[in-house]
């Protein structure tokens, strides 16, 4: 009966949406966004502060944000303060689970991994590794960035600790390197603004598009990240495997 | 010497008693007495400047001859029952804050009398009332201050209400320009009038707001009781003279539908100021506790005095405002008497005393005096104002109010006699052999209250100037004296040569009561009836419930309280349902209230 | 039509979140619901003849999608995921205490 | 106006160092917030663009009259809360920390989706907080109800991206009150969504897991901090960008129902703690209300109100009810803790002489100009509010059963700190001080005095300043 109920609200409701949200000269249809009449044009075009140039990879230099990837060009750098505050969610969320958990160094008992697990692992994990690492310092040329290659960091970790049980209770500086790269991306913000006069500004030289060392301290706060969200992950996974100490 | 230094020393009065009193209890207690009765003394010092304004903060002040004759009324019962404090000081769980709360309360009484804006007014008007909703818990019971505070708060906020809607009408918070000029059509200054007076009825206690009456009175601390009834209650009647006299009432409903003069709305409120005297009457004679007895005397005589202010002649407004000062001054003795009582034997029931007239006689005749005035026997201020008030009712035609009101005085002989039969005479009780006559502190407030009842009785003149100058200010024709009488629409009455008949006849039963042959006691306990032996002799005792054949004829009457609880009842049931409805700890029902709301307003947003 | 796809998916993600009694289930719903939003929060900057907005030699910055929404996702994700993550840690701790993951029964006590 | 930004940066700088030390986290979080409150007496108003790009680009904090007073109180009642229940931190130091920057945060953003983020941030760490008092079912049911909030707010938020390009506040109110575009769907999701954390009724499934039994530091971060800053959101949404009158009738008819239910609930509870969860309830129906018939001024005095009042009344009842649940006759051994608990109960139902009175005063001025059945309606519940707070003040200071007159005191059974009754005794003292002299409230807030003019129309260069 409750089933029932659910479904035929949740029909009427999908029913409405989809005609508001077809029929409604709110948004535009699937497909036909004009890039032109939103904020993000200035994103593209990188002339927040005025000056319009128009951008060719490998010349144009000194650009505002300089990052061939748009979108770490807003993440890290138009729009860093989001990010600033989705790390601190993340971080505060691991404190989280390990307040819960309290502390404990009991960990659940787990079968002995398979062979083909432990000979498999040993052969993916320098792969998962250097392109993890990879796509933390390509974030502002390639797709991907801090978030995503942390990501991957912290599924080696999880492999590693899959393989041999003992691996994941010998890593005891994952905190530290959590409060380490938090702490450091502050203080690149609170640098930005003794010098450049703006929290979370970023410096002038920006390079040349393109290039490796291009776009100002953006590789180098999506480095921390990096190494924030990897950590985290791991502190999450770790949690999760011990057992409850019986209080 | 002018309004603000009166409202300074209660204020300070106040806050130096709860100082005082955690020094030590006395101090504290002989603070209250000093500053009640500087503040009553002051008074008359101030008589000649009114109109004059003060300001203060944000409040502002004005002296009228309303607001003076109220204050004289309440300081003087303030200050008489203060002298009980000194007493009773060591009864209470927090003597300090009794003081302190004792005193700010008729501070607040005071400057809610000489408020000259609205705000100031309902500022003074809330601090009475949460200071007595903090001093009634005191008592026996804490549910009685919880039922006096919502009452009072349901009045409270509906006055609000008016002067807020005033406000918005008029643009002005001063209260008489603003009850000037008030132009609505017939049914919105209806309902202005009704709700502005709301919070005055529930002061005095009128028909459906009475119930918190014998609760509060009857469970309130003993030295503060003879203050709520003869006191805080009159604060109602300064309401009342607010909506009729200063809110044009007469003119705007004047052209509505009239019976005999009167206008539909305030003829509604005399009935029910009607029908609280019949209530009031027939439940007082049910009652065994002497408080509550007096309490439910309280609204009946709050009928009476609002009936005479509704009325607006100069007969029947004089015995309004008469009767409230004798109505205050006489539940006030009469509640101190039982305070006494209760002080020396430690209860009040009527059925657990007996004989109190052989260890204190004082305070018997005290009683007696007091009665007297509050049934409207002649010789006492008491029947004067009833005189005046029905003969004002009679001269103006109105039958079914001059019923209820010759009701309420017959009424009133049977519920005065009760206490005075069953608690002052018949036989001793044997635990009340070795009881001694009140204190002193108790008997000065006592005989003093029954000089002033006696002669305000014997010579009117001397309150009716005070109302003849506030009857002057309202535009009201001035009640007419000529030479100590008054002229009454059929002759008039002259006070003193009624005392002095009554005082004749007095004397010749005296006379009689000397010379005739002594009659034998016999104590009441050793009763024997045909060799049964009586386990429970108190039974038997008389005074056990008095009036048991007369109460029989209204046995099941129905109780305004049990309305007010079904009323409570319902509004938990609610409060029930949303903690049943909303509140269980599953996530699925939150989110089905967000989705059905979401719902609902696209299907509304498409159409 | 991906974006009506969308809102379908979020509305899955709400009946599993209305019927469901197990409470992991219910993290599980919470989860396809946010994975529906982020879903349509994508299609919100699609353009047909859009590329991916990242400069290389061989496009121009002029038919760039709108990157805007995809940062906005790229938060939006590990939000949810900081949620899921205490979400699961409090059902574990619900069944610590209470033994079961039916909420029928844990409400009981 | 640089300062504005290092109100929670700070913060989230020290939570960062916290993880390094073991012990002693709390000195880390006494001293956030006391450079936070240090930094108040400096604030002055202004735009802060963060990165240094301009308004519809950057990241903006706005700190107009409206936020300036938000960021006074949330400062302050944070400080007050902390000092009041230090011993309860125990292991939160690190999350109070980032509680304080995130409800910063949510008061002072200029930015939609910032707002997201902020919002993120405090109800995450209003979840650890509340798994302290081992509730983990309510705190579950908060987790999943929140955060479906937020993600229909998101979805709001990106509808009216996707209309009109741009995610700063002042410049899509700008857009929106030019275009004539139907906008009742994206604002329907963000009132919905804002409204289950502002404890709106029909959302606010919630509140009873969490609060009734929450001890005394998380009763007051939630019932008093995060609440005032959430009041403050919504009634910046509802005023400024909410404009589809579909919309502004449904959220004034949640309010009067929220008002309405939510004080009668608190009528029908026994224990302390339900009836300071449900009378909050009703608070924020009541400032919904005032907010939407555009009664700006009233409304932040009763959040100010609501705030001081909801933190004294919650450290007190925690403290009332730790040993034994009977809390009668508890005040006759803590007076000064029975002083506070009561001149906030009064301030609450609006008794003169307090704030509360002020506050009702003037909403009562401005519905009157609607009409008459709001301000009937008002009186109404405050007869009932006055009802429930007056018959827990008397149970609370006295003693004996219902027949029986006390005389004497039962030995006081724990000693609570100083620091508590310090700090409860400073706000009731607040409370009294604006109900004698509203001017007291600083001149930015009542430029007029009482009563005289009509309700100042201070908001409009809010209409442009955010």
């Amino acid at each position: 009966m409750k089933k029932v109920l659910a479904l035929l609200l949740l029909a009427t409701l999908a029913f409405m949406t989809i005609t508001l949200v077809v029929d409604n000269n709110l948004l535009p249809d699937f497909g036909e966004t004009k890039v032109e009449n939103s904020v993000s044009d200035t994103y593209i075009k990188q002339n927040a502060m005025g000056e319009n140039q128009d951008i060719k990879f490998g010349e144009t230099k000194n650009l505002e944000i300089g990052s061939a990837n748009a979108i770490t060009g807003i993440v890290a750098g138009y729009r860093s303060f989001d990010t600033l505050g989705e790390v601190t969610v993340l971080f505060i969320s691991a404190l989280g689970v390990s307040l819960m958990i309290g502390t404990t160094d009991s960990w659940m008992k787990r079968s002995q991994s398979g062979f083909i697990l432990r000979v498999g692992s040993k052969a993916i994990l320098p792969i998962l590794m250097i392109v993890g690492v990879y796509i933390i310092t390509h974030g502002h040329l390639s797709p991907g960035g801090g978030f995503q290659g942390g990501a991957m960091i912290a599924s080696a970790m999880l492999l590693l600790s899959l393989s041999d049980h003992e691996f994941m209770p010998k890593i005891k500086a994952f905190k530290m390197l959590e409060g380490l790269s938090g702490t450091i991306y502050i203080l690149i913000g609170l640098v930005g603004m003794i010098l450049m006069g703006h929290f979370l500004q970023n410096i002038d030289q920006t390079g040349t598009i393109g290039e490796l060392f291009s776009a100002g301290l953006i590789p180098v706060v999506y480095l921390f990240i990096g190494l924030k969200v990897g950590s985290e992950l791991t502190g999450i996974i770790s949690d999760f495997m011990k057992k409850e100490a019986n209080i | 010497m002018n309004l603000l230094s009166i409202l300074a020393v209660l204020i300070v009065g106040g806050l130096a008693a709860y100082l005082l009193s955690k020094a030590n209890k006395l101090l504290g207690a002989i603070t209250t007495i000093l500053t009640t009765v500087l503040s009553f003394v002051m008074l008359f010092g101030i008589k000649d400047q009114i109109g004059s304004t003060e300001t203060f903060l944000y409040f502002n002040f004005q002296l009228t001859e309303i607001g003076w004759y109220f204050a004289f009324v309440l300081s003087l019962t303030y200050g008489m029952s203060a002298f009980y404090n000194v007493c009773y000081k060591d009864k209470f769980m927090y003597p300090n804050s009794y003081a302190m709360l004792y005193i700010l309360s008729l501070g607040g009484s005071l400057g809610l009398f000489f408020a000259k804006d609205f705000i100031t007014f309902f500022v003074f008007w809330e601090l009475v009332v949460w200071t007595s909703a903090f001093i009634i818990p005191l008592g026996k019971s804490r549910r009685a201050s919880f039922i006096y505070y919502v009452v009072s708060s349901i009045g409270s906020m509906a006055t609000l209400f008016a002067i807020m809607w005033i406000y918005k009408l008029t643009g002005t918070m001063m209260i008489k320009e603003a009850l000037m000029s008030v132009d609505l059509n017939f049914w919105p200054s209806v309902i202005l009038f009704m709700t502005f007076i709301l919070s005055g009825l529930t002061k005095i206690g009128i028909f459906p707001f009475h119930v918190w009456l014998p609760l509060a009175h009857g469970s309130a601390p003993h030295t503060f009781s003879p203050i709520l009834s003869g006191g805080l209650v009159k604060l109602g009647a300064y309401v009342a003279y607010l909506s009729v006299a200063v809110f044009p009432s007469y003119e705007i409903f004047g052209e509505g539908w009239m019976y005999r003069g009167i206008p539909l709305p305030i003829y509604f409120l005399m009935v029910l100021g009607a029908i609280s005297i019949i209530i009031g009457t027939v439940m007082a004679i049910k009652q065994d506790d002497a408080k509550k007895l007096l309490a439910f005397s309280s609204v009946a005589n709050g009928g009476y005095i609002l009936i005479g202010i509704l009325m607006m002649d100069e007969i029947t407004f004089a015995g309004g405002l008469l009767h409230l000062f004798a109505h205050a001054v006489a539940s006030a003795t009469a509640f101190l008497t039982i305070t006494a009582v209760a002080y020396r034997t430690g209860t009040t029931k009527i059925s657990e005393l007996g004989g109190m007239i052989h260890r204190m006689p004082i305070t018997y005749t005290v009683y007696l005096i007091s009665i007297i005035s509050m049934a409207g026997i002649p010789p006492m201020a008491g029947f004067v104002s009833k005189w005046l008030i029905l003969q004002g009712l009679a001269s103006k035609g109105l039958i079914i109010i001059a019923f209820a009101a010759f009701f309420g005085s017959i009424g009133s002989f049977m519920y005065v006699f009760r206490p005075l039969a069953a608690v002052f005479l018949g036989q001793l009780a044997p635990k009340h052999e070795n009881l001694k006559e009140a204190p002193i502190m108790m008997l000065i407030p006592m005989i003093l209250m029954t000089i002033i009842t006696l002669t305000v009785g014997v010579v009117p003149k001397l309150v009716l100037n005070f109302i003849v100058d506030v009857q002057a200010e309202a535009g009201i024709k001035v009640v007419s004296m000529t030479g100590g009488a008054l002229d009454v629409f059929n002759g008039y009455l002259d006070a003193t040569r009624v005392f002095v008949i009554f005082g004749f006849g007095f004397l010749i039963a005296l006379v009689l009561f000397l010379l005739m042959p002594k009659t034998r006691s016999v104590s009441l306990m050793d009763t024997y009836t045909s060799a049964e032996f009586i386990y429970t002799p108190e039974l038997l005792h008389y005074a056990h419930d008095f009036y048991a054949p007369f109460e029989r004829l209204y046995k099941n009457h129905p109780s305004t309280l049990k309305l007010y609880e079904r009323a409570s009842l319902k509004l938990k049931e609610i409060g029930l349902f949303v903690d049943y409805a909303f509140m269980n700890q599953r996530p699925a029902t939150s989110i089905m209230w967000i989705l059905i709301i979401v719902t609902i307003v696209t299907i509304g947003g498409a159409f | 039509m991906i974006n009506l796809a969308a809102i379908v998916l979020m509305l899955l993600g709400l009946y599993a979140l209305l019927t469901t009694k197990h409470i992991i289930k219910m993290v599980v719903g919470l989860n396809v619901f946010e994975v529906g939003l982020n879903l349509f929060v994508i299609t919100i900057g699609f353009n047909k003849d859009g590329i991916a907005p990242i400069l290389t030699g061989s496009n121009s910055i002029k038919d760039f999608v709108d990157p805007l929404p995809q940062a906005i996702v790229l938060t939006a994700i590990v939000i949810g995921f900081g949620i899921t993550a205490v979400a699961l840690m409090v059902a574990r701790k619900i069944h610590e205490q209470y033994g079961t993951y039916d909420i029928n029964e844990i409400g009981g006590k | 106006m640089k300062y504005s930004v290092i109100l929670i940066a700070l913060p989230l700088l020290l939570a960062f160092l916290s993880m390094f030390i073991k012990k002693g986290k709390e000195n880390l979080l006494y001293l956030g917030m006391l450079i936070n409150v240090m930094l108040l007496f400096v604030l002055e108003q202004g735009t802060y663009l963060i990165g240094g790009f301009e308004r519809p680009f950057g990241i903006t904090l706005v700190i107009d009259q409206y936020s300036y007073i938000a960021v006074l109180l949330v400062n302050l009642l944070f400080f007050f809360s902390i000092i009041s229940n230090y011993k309860q931190i125990g292991k939160h130091s690190t999350v109070l920390l980032t509680l304080l920057a995130g409800v910063n945060g949510l008061v002072m953003t200029g930015d939609l989706f910032n707002l997201f983020v902020f919002l993120e941030i405090t109800t995450i760490s209003a979840y650890i907080l509340t798994t302290s008092n081992k509730n983990y079912v309510g705190t579950f049911n908060y987790i999943i109800v929140s955060a479906v909030g937020s993600s229909l707010y998101l979805l709001g938020v990106i509808m009216l991206y996707a209309g009109y390009g741009t995610l700063d506040f002042r410049t899509m109110t700008e857009a929106i009150s030019e275009s004539n575009m139907s906008v009742m769907l994206p604002m329907l999701f963000i009132f919905a969504g804002l409204s289950v954390e502002a404890k709106l009724l029909p959302f606010n499934g919630w509140v009873k897991g969490v609060f009734s039994k929450a001890n005394g530091l998380v009763g007051t971060m939630l019932a008093s901090i995060i609440a005032t800053a959430m009041l403050f959101v919504m009634g910046r949404m509802l005023n400024v960008l909410i404009t589809d009158s579909l919309i502004m009738d449904l959220a004034l008819t949640i309010g009067i129902i929220t008002l309405v239910l939510g004080e009668l609930s608190a009528y029908n509870s026994k224990s302390i703690k339900d009836v300071l969860l449900y009378s909050s309830i009703g608070q924020s129906g009541l400032v919904t209300i005032l907010m939407i018939s555009g009664l700006i001024f009233p409304a932040i005095i009763v959040i100010i109100n609501n705030g001081i009042a909801k933190l004294i009344m919650f450290t007190i009842a925690d403290e009332a009810t730790k040993e034994k649940d009977d809390f009668k006759g508890f005040f006759s051994n803590h007076q000064l803790m029975g002083i506070a608990f009561t001149v906030a109960s009064f301030s609450l139902i609006g008794l003169p002489l307090f704030m509360g009175f002020y506050a009702k005063l003037n909403s009562l001025i401005g519905l009157f100009e609607m009409n008459l059945l709001l301000p009937a309606l008002l009186l109404l519940v405050t007869i009932v509010e006055g009802a429930y707070l007056i018959r827990l003040n008397i149970k609370l200071w006295y003693l004996g059963e219902e027949g029986t007159a006390t005389t004497e005191i039962e030995k006081a059974s724990q000693k609570p700190s100083l620091s508590m009754i310090v700090a409860t005794l400073v706000l009731a003292a607040s409370l009294i001080a604006v109900g004698l002299m509203p001017e007291v409230l600083g001149d930015s807030i009542t430029d007029k005095s009482l009563l005289n003019e009509k309700q100042i129309e201070y908001m409009t260069d809010l209409k442009g300043g955010m």
